[in-house]
């Protein structure tokens, strides 16, 4: 697996909502490889501290050379890196982790939560881009706390040939409920593929509702890194048989029924 | 020291860790840089002076529980809790890629019990490509583990004369800087016969997470390591260095270049680069560089002229 | 600890120090507020838990030759050499002023041998204002100074008997966080009498100017202070808290409220502010207001609910 | 003493030449009670390292409440303030320490060297408002490395009514040399007062000579400081009868003769 630490130019800025921000980075050499469901790791101060890097998920990546992350303004890190501006740099490595496994041939179901919307795009696009078969049945299902949190990215999703439903907590756009309200309404035939990102609890609704329905799950989940690509073994999350995996390593992306969901 | 006349490019950066000498001072913290094979694709594994690798105790162990770290002013907190596959399965399953590397491989092991550390060096012994051996005493976060140890002198020249009995390569012990005196650690085990010592380890620390009013990790205490802890592991080195005549190898916040010739200044012969590879996977080759451009610009025969050179002559 | 109901506005923020009760657990560290009078019109000096001036010797001294200060990562390194112009002068000069301010003061004292803290004590005893004192066994800058004392539980005890049977007022032990097991040295000073531990002083530590060769600091070593050691800190508060009875004062990178409530989480009364005044000349008000908040915020009867309040009960 | 600790509003960013750079603060508590000679101490980082505030002279301030500082980047906290947007927040507080000394009736020579032309702006100003005789024997002389030191400042100090004379280093301005050539030339009454900012051996050097030919010198001199105001004793700096002084509390500015000078 190649991976690379790069000088990133910051080309573009968005400031989607409030705390939402998206960055466009000039990567040539990750967006050459990545795929989607993998992560980046980004400095995001130039002094010592915060010391760590933090991860992020690739929200797009295009054949000129450029990669996207979405984020979420939560703490120092994050502030920082929302304050960048168009020229400067950023080191960034990666790209990181197992991302999602894509089958040509069966419907699929993309759920993002939140944040977790941030890998859906790059997901849907490859998809799209691979699919052999008609895509009638593939739905993607975006939520959020309220209206800033999905609407400003709906216009991405509805380039991409498949249906898009939105749901927010607070009814302001969409659907007034959760993902999962939406998602216990649409019909999934029995070979579809449900693939979701977001908050714990959203996971672990969606990892239930799939076992129950025999449906396969792939979950990206997070954990807190120091290194992102496997030398700190700082990111362990328990397993069922009592051991842990690493989340850079053997995830971010697991199947839902190998993790252990405390609901 | 003896080394043959340098004739290979670049400056002369060797050093000698008793019988071993490393082609520079640069090597790799335990615990992390993995088991090398990790940073393959982010750096040239080949320019190291030496890898050492993850804590490897007799057994396997599954480590602690999450969280396991977490970011401090400057620093991080880890309580990995020794997670290794163990020493057999290391052997099998880690020692043929870094042999393949042409850099020395210095295999970090920690017991509960003297008799455990004497029985993985032994199974050690042989290995080919272990080129040394570095001895965690001192290793925070297992109750059962190394505290003991590292805290005491009597108990450090115990592990160390045990490991030292059990194989050819050189000895390095590892001491912690949660004691009094840490000189007099050194001492204690330079007389029990080793080759070297590597400092510092981890300080003993703590995070609190005022909004769930619970320890940060899941273990509450963890190894504070990280740009925090330099200043500690200078003064430390600087001490130790004067207290002991074998070499002294430096860890502790190293970053860059700057860091590890101030390291050597103090009186470290070579130095290792530990939260700096999570920070930049390429530190310690982009240390390496800077040392190379510093004996160039100063223009040193070699860069053991470096080494506890620094000028104590204050004038204000 | 009894407290009389509280009447006064405002949350019930009221600790105890032996027999002192504390409007509030935000004081000022020794040798960070100078003698208060510095600070009068860049905060209220008025709303402080006590004030703790710098440390006070039985003869003026001048201190170290500069440099006497660097700064590190997320800290700084001082090496002052406890400058300070004697109790005598002390008493004569800073005590009126400090005497005049509605808080009491806490007088940091230190010395190089038992019979000089005794005589430092005898003095401040009976001194209008002077409503604690606080035994700094632990500084490490001055050779002859306190150092023999704070790594040494029975040197401590000496010294901690020595100054209780000189006065009457509250006695706190300052611990060094540079020994083996903090938590003895606090069950050693608590047998001889203490009242209460503060900690911590400053790790020691070393910064080293690779242009020069030369340490940046003229004493060559110093004390490292500031958010760097604050987990260390956090930690030793934990443990000594839980091996003594009396109150226990958090020190060590305290900057804003939230970390002086994971200080008193973890176990200690109160706090004390050090560098953070350097930053941010209001910093101790800033925590008390912060403070104040959480505890309205939480609804808590009284700050004292949450001292020691940290949960063990670890779910993953 | 009255002391402020205000968040003040950059209101304007000048980079002077490649290094150097000015700032203008609206800080009205400080503008309204500093003297010449008087320094604010600045935070520079948002996060906790670099820790501690760093010290600048005041250059400039005026009625409208507003402060300037000049200031050369040598280090991270300088190349962090460098990078400082209009309509930003920093955090100042001040003024501190002792400034200079102003006698309305005698004659001045006011000499900045690099970065301690910083000071002289203001004191200029202040003499001269306040100067009740002829001025005509009154001298500024400003002095750099190359041209981009001591050029982009010409402007303010000809506004002011006393003669400049420049000198570089390299000869790229004014005259080839030091100030202290400059100065041996002038031809100073015995009554003036010498005023001096600079690196050290340049007000060793000019402490020296006022020192041979009997005339008064005040020079502001630097230190590491952690506080600014008193409390931390860092930053002591040696007087000849082996006794300290604080530069934050008992200078800056100190009467040359009171010091001791390592030449
Ligand atoms: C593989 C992976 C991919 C990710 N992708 C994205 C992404 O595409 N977009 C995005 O916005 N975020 C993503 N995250 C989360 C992101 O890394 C964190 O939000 C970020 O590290 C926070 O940094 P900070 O310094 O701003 O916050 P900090 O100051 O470190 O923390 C502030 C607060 O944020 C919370 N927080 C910190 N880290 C996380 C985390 N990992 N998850 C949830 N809460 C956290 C903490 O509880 C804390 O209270 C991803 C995380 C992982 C592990
Ligand atoms: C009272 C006072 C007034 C000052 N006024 C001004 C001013 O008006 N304009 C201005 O540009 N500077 C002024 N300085 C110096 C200024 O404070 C330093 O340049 C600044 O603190 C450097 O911060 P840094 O983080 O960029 O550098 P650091 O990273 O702290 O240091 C980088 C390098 O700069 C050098 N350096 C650090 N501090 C100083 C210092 N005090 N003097 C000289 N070199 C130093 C160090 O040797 C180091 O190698 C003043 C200093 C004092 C004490
Ligand atoms: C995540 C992590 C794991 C570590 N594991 C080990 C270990 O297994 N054995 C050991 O001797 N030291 C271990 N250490 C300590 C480092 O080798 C090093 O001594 C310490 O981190 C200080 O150096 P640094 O500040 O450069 O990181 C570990 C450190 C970290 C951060
Ligand atoms: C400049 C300076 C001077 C100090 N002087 C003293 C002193 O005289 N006596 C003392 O007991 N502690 C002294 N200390 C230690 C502090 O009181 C405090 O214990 C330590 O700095 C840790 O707290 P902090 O991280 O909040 O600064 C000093 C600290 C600093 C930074
Ligand atoms: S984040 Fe370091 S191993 Fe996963
Ligand atoms: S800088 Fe702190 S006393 Fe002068």
């Amino acid at each position: 697996m190649p991976q690379y630490q790069e000088k990133t130019i910051v080309t573009r800025v968005e400031q989607l909502s409030a705390d939402n921000v998206r960055l466009t980075l000039k990567a040539p050499d990750i967006a050459g490889t990545c795929k989607p469901g993998q992560f980046v790791m980004i400095r995001t101060a130039a002094g010592k501290d915060p010391l760590l890097r933090r991860p992020f998920s690739i929200h797009q990546a295009d054949a000129a050379g450029s990669i996207q992350i979405y984020f979420k303004i939560v703490g120092r890190g994050t502030e920082i890196l929302a304050r960048v501006r168009e020229g400067e740099e950023l080191s960034v490595f990666g790209p990181l982790g197992k991302g999602f496994r894509i089958n040509e041939n069966v419907p699929v179901c993309l759920i993002g939560g939140g944040l977790g919307i941030a890998p859906m795009l790059f997901l849907a696009k490859e998809i799209s881009r691979r699919k052999r078969v008609n895509t009638d049945n593939d739905i993607i299902i975006l939520g959020g706390r309220s209206k800033g949190d999905v609407e400003p990215l709906m216009a991405d999703f509805k380039q991409i040939n498949m249906q898009t439903q939105a749901a927010t907590d607070d009814g302001s756009f969409g659907e007034h409920g959760f993902v999962t309200d939406v998602l216990r309404k649409v019909q999934l035939s029995s070979n579809t593929i449900v693939y979701a990102c977001g908050p714990e609890p959203m996971m672990g609704a969606i990892a239930a509702y799939c076992n129950d329905h025999n449906l396969e799950c792939q979950v990206s989940v997070e954990s807190v890194m120091a290194c992102g690509m496997g030398a700190c073994l700082g990111c362990n999350r328990p397993v069922d048989d009592g051991k842990y995996v690493h989340v850079c390593l053997d995830g971010p992306v697991f199947d839902a029924k190998e993790l252990k969901w405390n609901l | 020291m003896e080394f043959v006349k340098y004739s290979a490019d670049g400056p002369d950066l060797r050093v000698k860790i008793g019988s071993l000498e490393l082609q520079n001072p640069v090597m790799t913290a335990s615990g992390t840089f993995g088991y090398a094979r990790e940073f393959e694709s982010l750096m040239n594994l080949h320019r190291l002076g030496a890898v050492i690798v993850k804590g490897i105790s007799l057994f396997p162990r599954p480590g602690n529980p999450p969280p396991r770290i977490v970011e401090t002013a400057c620093g991080m907190l880890n309580a990995i809790g020794l997670q290794n596959v163990g020493v057999d399965r290391f052997i099998l399953e880690k020692m043929p890629y870094l042999n393949g590397l042409n850099v020395p491989t210095i295999v970090n092991i920690l017991g509960g019990s003297i008799e455990e550390y004497r029985e993985i060096t032994k199974r050690l012994e042989g290995v080919p490509g272990v080129a040394g051996i570095e001895v965690n005493i001192s290793c925070p976060n297992v109750k059962e583990g190394g505290v003991a140890f590292g805290g005491d002198p009597k108990m450090a020249a115990a592990v160390t004369q045990a490991v030292k009995e059990s194989c050819s390569v050189p000895v390095i012990v590892k001491l912690s800087p949660n004691v009094t005196d840490v000189a007099e650690m050194a001492r204690a085990v330079e007389g029990a016969g080793a080759d070297s010592v590597s400092l510092i380890n981890t300080l003993i620390g703590m995070a609190i997470n005022l909004k769930k009013k619970r320890p940060e990790l899941a273990n509450i205490i963890g190894g504070l390591s990280g740009p925090a802890i330099k200043p500690v592991a200078l003064r430390m080195v600087f001490e130790v260095s004067r207290a002991v005549s074998i070499p002294v190898i430096g860890i502790g916040g190293i970053e860059s270049a700057e860091d590890a010739l101030e390291f050597m200044l103090a009186g470290a012969s070579a130095v290792q680069i530990g939260t700096a590879n999570f920070v930049n996977p390429a530190a310690s080759e982009d240390v390496l560089d800077g040392i190379i451009d510093y004996v160039n610009e100063e223009k040193l025969s070699s860069i053991r002229d470096l080494i506890g050179g620094l000028k104590l002559d204050w004038i204000a």
